[in-house]
């Protein structure tokens, strides 16, 4: 098996579902000739042509929107937005057309797009190249949100957005594009969306996470591990809607959650989260339901102190399952 | 004799089969309002004045290929695309067994895809982009499609015009925008929407035809959405076609118009409703008889009233039910 | 003191504050000459002319952001977003740039800007026109929204919106305009903004709500209270940022909490109470922490037996409340 | 000897003011690539071949009491409206004393509220409802001001450019919108991004005046945004004015233009650098020997090396910093 990059599985992904399925094709800024500005479609417009690697004018409400509408004349649109941040634009096709169209046409019409957009920080993009934007759809029945932490995961997931059948975002982290390796099969696989992964078998505590955090919280249990503390690490994988079942039973077991978002913390997926164990977990926990987040600023800054100072890494996440652990 | 719909390449049969969609679209919506006035169904948004554009364009496609992506005023052009009367009442009432979204949403949000009416929300102008990716992926399928999207002239104000339009212009799409032009947005007239004397100016900066055309005319509608089809059609990319009419009626049922227009401008407007002038062309051509006139009228009052009657007995959907299709079902069947 | 209804309140705060500050205005759809379709607006085009209520063209987004960029040069727009369901075209100009323009200015510029808008549903008003949108900007440091829920709140909380040195979305909820009604100053006066209210003292229970569902939660509570069942009703007031010490306060004193929403339950601004207590409260708890919301399907349908199934009421909450007194 | 800028108002001062500005803001920005390509700073984004725009524009407002909205490409603007290069190198360096941000935002994104230049983002074409909004203030409070608001070509494919200006033009506000249409946006050529041959053929559908003019003649541009100054000043209503132009850098310092575009396309449009066409004509004009020209490049050279070493040495904001201005704090301390 191949070791590959984070982004090279978007690639490899994005090149097996359009060899398999004529009808999926490719849109955005820049993903043509360019090949994206990160290079996730790198390639695919010498090998598909310009007709199923579209570089569209800079406009991302039509970028959805005529996503949305090729997708109702049954193709498969994947399409780009060069950074989470920019997905603004396309918000009222987002949440009012894409998550709605086969709820509101019982089930007449529906809407298999994906929206792939790089997010997070940590790579100096100041407020607007830095943001993890999911908490603002995490609240729109219709949608599903994937967020992966792996190569393999990306290539499994990609994959099963693609052939989902209604709208999928997909929020990959920018950061991890290149620092993050793995192992990925040449073959076809698909992971299945709205399951969360345990990451790490553990009886101490559980650290519930996705993206980059993932990495982060692998690396300090391994250290913890060392000390006799054994964590469980829980990678969500889809981030709306939630894998209660998993949540539910890895809060159950250990009785002492520690959630990590790189997100502003009021407001964030985790709060979900958390609000869901507190449903149905009450009585097993051992220690109050710990949030690990970024501060509540709107985005992270460019100079590199402040963005030190908000952005998520070891050794926060370390002192809070250590912490957590010692409670 | 009348002969201006030969010349735009219309048969008589055509013409007849124009003119009674028009009537059909017209009664229904007048009996609509006495429902809703009568307490029967909560709401109506009407099409009056505007039958002549929505049907003049309808003709002028392929009815059993292109879509259309309807606003909510289209009642002339859904009907003309094969959604029944009884189809529509169903909607209005709001039933189970309405085909355009089962009761969920309000009248007027149409859509029914085995005839290809692309399902329409409430925000205004953001099916302007679908209809350009329905016509992208015709392009790429090498379908000779065309798309058809209406909006008001305020809707044209809206950033998914601008975005929509554009990139029908870069890609040259088959894809007909056609603004119905009642001259108020709600309350708002139209100098306070726009700043150019027709929204068709805006063509122009897209690369692509625009058109200002006499919306009470639906031969001149015909005409001028039949060739712009055909250009599409054959490579030409997208037009920009303006019509121009008048809102008979208030904006919906919840609204009161007499605190943004006087009595005299509406009946004023009303010397110029189509359907008297279609209706005066029609005679002349000799296609009408005041006989077959009256025996129209009265088929079009029982289909309506069989229809209001169907509906009004039909069953909601179940209350439960409003937590299904959320997402594909089969699949979380498979996954279960 | 003049009992007047809640859409009244709202008339009567817009007025004061454009007879006080020549500097407020008025933007949106159909606000000028036909006083909104609500008719929130009602008589200030003929009082202040339309240089000062200004119907615009049907653009959300330009609304937003000509309000901001009136803001910047000294202005306090007052925007009306026709339905709550219509800000998401806008959403970008709040969220890019509303909330963050003090901060990306290190203080430099700010943007004093009150964004209106009527949500929420029972009025069939089906998928479009019934939507709390309150969770997709309740995750964005930089801004305030405001849901009040009595006329007297409305007036105090529209003013000290208006007054406020940053932007706030002001959410009214349209069921109550007509049919809530209360005592209100003819005077001069502001409320806190991001301080929630406790509507009614209680020690066994608390049930924590804004908008619509306060007036739910004080029926039941009277109707529970001649049962010996004594309940704290929290009208949160503000929904972020959010006043977390009195949520711990009242959380911790009765030690059994129900979140009530009108939201989908999925992400709401509930799962962050939520969290909140859990984070703070655990030991205190006596139960599972309960959320009673919208069932998470897209909106609310317009046929009525759908809406209702989907629409909060006095009897689910009463059950609710009731079923958590006896946990 | 050249008298062109007489013809249009210019003084010989004014010229020379122009020029001089036009250089400072290309070694400028020539010696942020150096430092960037040292790993001295991070990021640089250009404004490389279009400061004869920039600077045309800026000369022709009030530069007291006008306000302007530039994007990330306006650094001979910036300058024109008195942001110093000690100021937009400590930018560059993100230092706490950076009056943009304070090191919050990367380089290019500007706002300086005592020279009015108004804070911009990175999601494009935010800025221009933003300008819309300071015209409608100025036009309440019956003052004599401009706005005046830049973008991309690329950009103005946005919908906010379309809701902006439509909204300018229904209002008839005093505000200017110039596009600086430098033929790519990142790698999508023009014709990729706008179908009509002019982003200023846009302007007749918001009932404006629309003018495309050589973006590499400082003096056309003055004079064309001065008279729609004016016009706007006297509430004659805004203009769209389209500056040709051409990017002379990669698109930021973390782009590679090989990809997309030619090395000689670049050689050639460097041909027609605005910097060397000028310094002709401030020279033809007798303003400008090659004495003080040296001078002059001394006195840059000398100004820039100094701002450098300032910001270079100057602290970052503290980490705990990130913390502040996320609301009014006064009023936080009010309250508590
Ligand atoms: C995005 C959005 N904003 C506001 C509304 C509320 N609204 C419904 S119809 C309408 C006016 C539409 O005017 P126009 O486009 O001219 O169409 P007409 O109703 O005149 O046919 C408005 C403001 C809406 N539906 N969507
Ligand atoms: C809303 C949004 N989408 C995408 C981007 C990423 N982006 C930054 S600059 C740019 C190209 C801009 O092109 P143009 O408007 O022509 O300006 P130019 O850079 O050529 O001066 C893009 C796509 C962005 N900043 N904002
Ligand atoms: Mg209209
Ligand atoms: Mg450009």
């Amino acid at each position: 098996m191949a070791v590959i990059s984070y982004i090279e599985a978007v690639t490899m992904a994005l090149r097996e579902e359009m060899e398999r399925d004529p009808h999926v094709f490719i849109l955005g800024e820049d993903v043509g000739k360019k090949g994206g500005v990160f290079k996730a479609t790198d390639g695919l417009y010498a090998q598909f042509g310009e007709d199923r690697v579209l570089d569209t004018p800079l406009a991302e409400s039509a970028i959805a929107g005529v996503a949305i509408g090729a997708s109702m004349a049954g193709k498969r649109p994947v399409a780009e937005m060069q950074f989470a941040d920019f997905i603004m634009p396309a918000v009222n096709q987002i949440i009012s057309e894409a998550a709605r169209i086969r709820y509101r046409s019982n089930n007449d019409w529906h809407c298999p797009i994906v929206i792939r957009a790089p997010y997070g920080g940590g790579i100096h993009g100041a407020l607007y190249h830095s943001q993890s934007v999911e908490a603002i759809f995490a609240n729109q029945p219709g949608l599903k949100i994937v967020m992966p932490s792996t190569p393999y995961d990306v290539k499994g997931l990609l994959k099963a957005a693609i052939r989902d059948e209604d709208p999928v975002l997909f929020f990959e982290h920018k950061k991890a594009y290149r620092s993050i390796k793995g192992e990925v099969p040449e073959d076809d696989y698909v992971l299945p969306i709205g399951k969360a992964d345990v990451k790490r078998k553990g009886e101490d505590i559980t650290v519930i996470t996705y993206g980059l955090c993932v990495h982060f919280a692998l690396q300090a249990a391994g250290k913890l591990a060392q000390e006799g503390i054994d964590t469980e690490v829980v990678d969500l994988r889809t981030v709306y809607p939630l894998d209660k079942e998993t949540i539910i039973e890895s809060a159950s077991k250990t009785g002492k959650v520690l959630l990590i978002t790189e997100d502003n913390k009021e407001g964030s997926v985790m709060s979900e989260v958390s609000a869901i164990i507190a449903e149905h977990c009450l009585f097993d926990l051992d220690a109050p339901i710990k949030r690990l987040a970024g501060p509540d600023v709107p985005a992270m800054p460019y100079a590199l102190p402040m963005e030190k100072y908000f952005m998520m890494n070891p050794e926060k996440v370390e002192k809070a399952m250590r912490d957590l652990a010692e409670f | 004799m009348e002969q201006k719909h030969k010349e735009a390449g219309l048969t008589d049969e055509d013409v007849v089969n124009m003119y009674e969609t028009m009537l059909l679209a017209r009664r229904l919506d007048e009996r609509m309002w006495l429902l809703n006035r009568s307490g029967k169904i909560p709401f109506v948004v009407s099409g009056q004045g505007q039958e002549a554009a929505q049907i003049g364009a309808a003709f002028a496609l392929n009815r059993d290929q292109d879509y259309i992506l309807p606003y909510y005023r289209d009642f002339g052009m859904v009907l003309a695309f094969g959604m029944t009367v009884k189809e529509l009442m169903l909607a209005s009432f709001a039933k189970a067994e309405d085909p355009n979204s089962g009761g969920r949403q309000m009248p007027g949000h149409f859509g029914q895809r085995k005839n290809r009416i692309v399902t329409g929300s409430s925000p205004v102008t953001t099916q302007v982009p679908h209809a350009v990716g329905i016509a992208l992926a015709a392009k790429m399928d090498k379908k000779p499609i065309v798309s058809l999207v209406t909006f008001g002239e305020g809707s044209s104000n809206q950033g998914d015009f601008h975005e929509g339009a554009n990139f029908a212009g870069v890609h040259k799409l088959p894809v007909l925008f056609l603004c119905e032009n009642n001259q108020y947005a709600i309350s708002v007239p139209l100098n306070k929407q726009i700043a150019s004397p027709h929204v068709s100016d805006r063509a122009a900066g897209y690369g692509m035809p625009g058109y200002t055309i006499d919306g009470n005319d639906p031969i001149a509608v015909y005409q001028c959405v039949k060739e712009a089809a055909d250009r599409a059609r054959e490579g030409g990319g997208p037009a920009l076609i303006e019509t121009l009419v008048y809102r008979l009626t208030p904006h919906t049922s919840d609204d009161d118009d007499r605190s943004y227009r006087t009595a005299e401008e509406v009946k004023e407007a009303r010397t110029r409703d189509p359907l008297d002038s279609f209706r005066l062309y029609v005679k002349g051509a000799g296609l009408l008889t005041d006989e077959r006139e009256k025996q129209l009228e009265t088929e079009i009052a029982d289909m309506i009233n069989e229809a209001t009657e169907y509906a009004e007995q039909a069953p909601y959907a179940s209350p439960e039910s409003a937590l299904q299709f959320v997402y594909n079902e089969a699949a979380e069947e498979e996954n279960a």
